[in-house]
């Protein structure tokens, strides 16, 4: 865990750990055989693990998606996809370096993937603008989805967005009609697209990627209308209660998928995606594979069709007459 | 009179103008106080109530538009008696068992009449069927939750059905409800998709954007319009002045998100005053008659 | 004749109107009958204005076409169209004031109307960036064509720009670009077109608006590839030339006609558009209802093949082989 | 020998790089001066002029892309004789019998060995059939004209008819070529035009642009590819430099119109190096390939 950000609720796993190495020197210092007591106290590290990565509040998984080892979108198109050839522009104004997207191969069969993009330190977050799309990323990605639909290409989103960028040129140049474009063209997209909520999954910026046949969610991403700072200034004029608005707001993967807002729950290997790359990028494989292996088999009518009706279920209302 | 006539069965009702004083002492109170006289927002100007209701609560002096309630704009827009309204009894199930919320609804029902921020309806403009919409900043600042979502998505199922244009009128300045959480995320897209599926029907639709039209109403539906016309001075925009202000720690141009700084760039067709609105709307609506 | 800026050309007409005018009064003050001798002066004018105006070089043609009284766009809107309602923006970046847009009545009917917009005066061409479009006046152009075609509306363009705008941010925002996909757009548009040429055609800026079912123009003006001064520099390292150039580009009505890239000459009021500008919107509606009415009665299929085919007999080569 | 397989018929003909030095003397002698050394444009360092061959007329120093013909441009893409090309004895009418002209054009004939500014045909990127089009900016700066025209729309319509991708390297510094005048401005429509009935086919195009893509070349099918490419460095735009500087009386920003800039800006989805082009242009295709 050499170089990575410990937070606050697994300083009780990383004492324990230290414990142990202490002991391991100390015995092997003094010659002592303590294999025993060690063994003990790594089963009952493994044990501390488990418990404290297996209940985490909503709050203590945003602070784990937001972990700055978490894997950015580059890091696991590399893991998941064999190919990936990166495209730009969208044709108009710019080149925005906080959403990417471009020709991938999964299993060898080609399709489009888009992703915001975070930056792995400062100065990439500067150049990335912290993932956050200005209107020409969401442009982009409009054009590289109706590219992809061109060429019954499968569409995959990497979905890690704080929300939208409060900006007075991403204002300027409509980035509401941008987001409402992009929504609209990728839910009507004639071939099939599977969203990943891989981090945070923030408003109408998530939205906008977020248009799929099947929406998966990392185990401990978010997906919300609203960021729990926001609700908590909303709430309670600041933001100290923005864990308990993390709670009411319901925004964890566990929550979203009773509520069916998501499909599937893509585990995470212990202690977060940042963990186990390797493992994260297999599970997301195997995930997108196996639906695409079902979407690939309908027809672009039924693509669309059910689409529509997916998104068309969230309208549940009273209508009782007084 | 007037509330009863809103909340009757689906069936042309007369919606008369002269009474909207009534509604307007209810909902109003911040834009517009009680008594006979009322200061302008904008000039501060003290003005007659009866002038400024003939004015269309357009203020004489300076040109401030008022906000006004769905009501009151649906009675603006349509013939004398020609509108009936859809799902007037649709209400929220409350999705996220939210703390407080159906207390805070409540109060705003009671405020209103209305039992959410939305009214929707089959109106004749100048003797044209139209699906006609008008969210109301007044019920909880005509933020887009399930119920609003609904409302629009069958408002366009049903003009696509019957072939008919769509005319919403967006004031909705909370954005999305926080106190829906995703579902309300979710009508940004049930509503663009219901445009669409109304788009690809070679299909008018005109969105009037008006005081205010902000985050998850104008970054859906409302920007898909085939037109977009505004009214003067909207706040109109995706995220809020405050925030932007905030976080970018530099002072906002001048004139930053009003329906004319949005227009200048190109993501508004015109800026249509109050009183020529329903002129507008109707000449639109006829040259796209088939 | 007040105000109006004489052409050297027609300085033997107005030389030709002041001495009748002074004969005149002169005839007057001396109480004098002179009706015959200023009769006869009078016919003399008639005839020298149709010899001078029924003989103009292209040069001359050009300089009339860049009459600073040519009715621009809108002036011309209001003479042809019962009700013009202007729909502005591009909805990516701007409002364009150099190219004007809506939906007007040509006798009752919709039509879309699309023209770059000169300026009347300095102020209004400083406005109007003396009509020259940058991309969001393409964009605009290309947004209100689809939106024609959506609604089954004609598409009607009044064609009067220079060339391109030289502008570092035209090329920023990809005029290149912009033009090419009005030409594509315009060219495969399942309604009818018309382009009118008013005044001049100049270039890639002129075709982006050009693809019409049937293009008409009007009787003084020119549609090339090249500004006559530009070619001059080219052929002659100046543009002293530019009158040679004009005649050997071959850009006038009469020529295009016979070369088939122009369908049919609208012919202007003696002396120019800005002579008589009620007759001149006349003539032009008249044009436009005659040719609307055969179009309206195509088929979309057939819009579009005719179109494609109006374009690709413009290639003819040689294939002999050596 | 190179020249003689070239002008041969269509049928597939071995198009041997070694060879491209026989042509780089007629045509290139501005870029690359006789003898055994050259110098770089760009770092001005004396490059031994075997090298830079090896090198595909990059320069090893600094990276400049020297221009090469359409011929070698076109040997260095398709698979070792795999290319017929298409109407090469296709020559302009002169439609506008422009004085001069003709005298030119025949210049440019023999210095060249090509009929006009494009070669046109069917060849190979890594066994995946294609049709090819390259423009020669040694011809006329590889100006529009209506042979080019009408050889990009013959190949657009074969490769429809065949359901195959076309690429296009458009290095037509000229744009429409103004001794045709009207008729070269016509190939942009036609040009268009037959890039968009091959695009409504859902086939693939991909663009490579090169040393320098201006005017009309530009505005037209160039920029209507699915893939645009860019090699480094290359000018790219509608209005020339010169003409903007002059206009404006302003200076152009630093790298205004190269490839880099125009990336930048968002209309040119990659730039890539010239002993890139053949694999990625292959890996698009095999991954365009049904
Ligand atoms: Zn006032
Ligand atoms: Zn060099």
């Amino acid at each position: 865990m050499a170089n990575t950000l410990v937070l606050d609720f697994e300083r009780p796993i990383v004492e324990l750990e230290k414990r142990i190495e202490e002991l391991k020197s100390f015995a092997k210092e003094r010659n002592l055989d303590l294999s025993e007591e060690i063994d003990n106290l790594q089963n009952r590290s493994e044990r501390l693990k488990r418990e404290i990565y297996s209940n985490l509040t909503s709050w203590q998984r945003i602070e784990l998606v937001r972990h700055p080892q978490r894997p950015t979108a580059e890091e696991l198109i590399e893991l998941i996809f064999d190919d990936f050839y990166e495209l730009h522009g969208d044709r108009l104004y710019g080149d925005d370096p906080a959403l990417i997207g471009g020709i991938a191969l999964l299993n060898g069969e080609p399709v489009t993937v888009i992703a915001p993009q975070k930056g792995r330190d400062t100065k990439e977050n500067l150049e990335r603008n912290f993932g956050l799309p200005h209107p020409e990323g969401y442009r982009k990605a409009i054009r590289l989805m109706k590219q992809a639909e061109k060429f019954n290409r499968p569409v995959i989103t990497l979905v890690d967005v704080v929300g939208a960028y409060p900006g007075i040129e991403a204002e300027e140049r409509g980035q509401g009609p941008a987001i409402a474009e992009a929504i609209t063209v990728m839910g009507a997209l004639r071939v099939p697209t599977i969203a990943v909520i891989t981090g945070e999954g923030g408003s109408g910026g998530a939205l906008a990627l977020a248009m799929g046949n099947r929406v998966l969610m990392l185990e401990n991403a978010y997906y919300s209308v609203i960021s729990p700072e926001s609700a908590s200034i909303i709430l309670y004029k600041n933001d100290d209660f923005a864990k308990e608005a993390a709670e009411k707001l319901k925004i964890g993967s566990q929550d979203l998928l009773e509520m069916k807002i998501i499909d599937e729950i893509i585990p995470e290997p212990l202690g977060g995606a940042h963990k186990d790359r390797v493992s994260m990028g297999r599970f997301i494989k195997e995930a997108l594979e196996r639906n695409m292996n079902i979407l690939k088999g309908l027809p672009q009518e039924k693509l669309v069709s059910a689409r529509y009706e997916r998104f068309r279920a969230f309208g549940k209302v009273k209508e009782d007459k007084l | 009179m007037f509330k009863d006539l809103f909340r009757s069965k689906p069936k042309y009702v007369t919606v008369r103008p002269q009474k909207q004083t009534d509604h307007l002492e209810h909902s109003e109170k911040k834009e517009i106080p009680g008594g006979l006289w009322i200061k302008c927002d904008k000039c501060s100007n003290i003005l007659y109530k009866k002038d400024l209701e003939k004015s269309l609560y357009v203020c004489p002096k300076c040109g401030f538009h008022f906000v006004i309630s769905a009501k009151e704009r649906i009675t603006l827009l349509v013939d004398e008696g020609c509108f009936s309204e859809f799902d007037s009894e649709m209400k929220t199930i409350d999705p996220l068992s939210f703390p407080d919320y159906l207390e805070k609804l409540q109060k705003y029902q009671e405020e209103t009449g209305m039992k959410d921020a939305i009214i929707t309806g089959l109106g004749k403009i100048k003797g044209q069927e139209v699906v006609l919409a008008a969210i109301d900043y007044n019920f909880m600042r005509g933020s887009m939750n399930t119920v609003v979502g609904e409302k629009i998505v069958r408002a366009f199922e049903l003009a696509r059905e019957k072939h008919l244009p769509v005319t919403i009128v967006s004031g909705g300045g909370g954005g999305a409800r926080m106190q829906e959480g995703v579902f309300s995320l979710m009508q940004m897209a049930r509503t663009c998709q219901a445009a669409e599926l109304h788009s690809k029907k070679n299909l008018l639709f005109i969105a009037v954007l008006t005081q205010a039209t902000m985050g998850g109403v104008y970054a859906s539906f409302a920007s898909m319009a085939d037109i977009i016309l505004a009214e003067p001075g909207a706040l109109i925009g995706f995220a809020g002045p405050r925030i932007i202000q905030q976080t970018m720690k530099q002072n906002l141009p001048e004139g930053f998100q009003t329906a004319e700084y949005v227009y200048k760039h190109g993501h508004i067709d015109r800026i249509v005053p109050r009183p020529f609105l329903k002129d507008t709307l109707a000449n639109l609506i006829a040259w796209h008659r088939r």
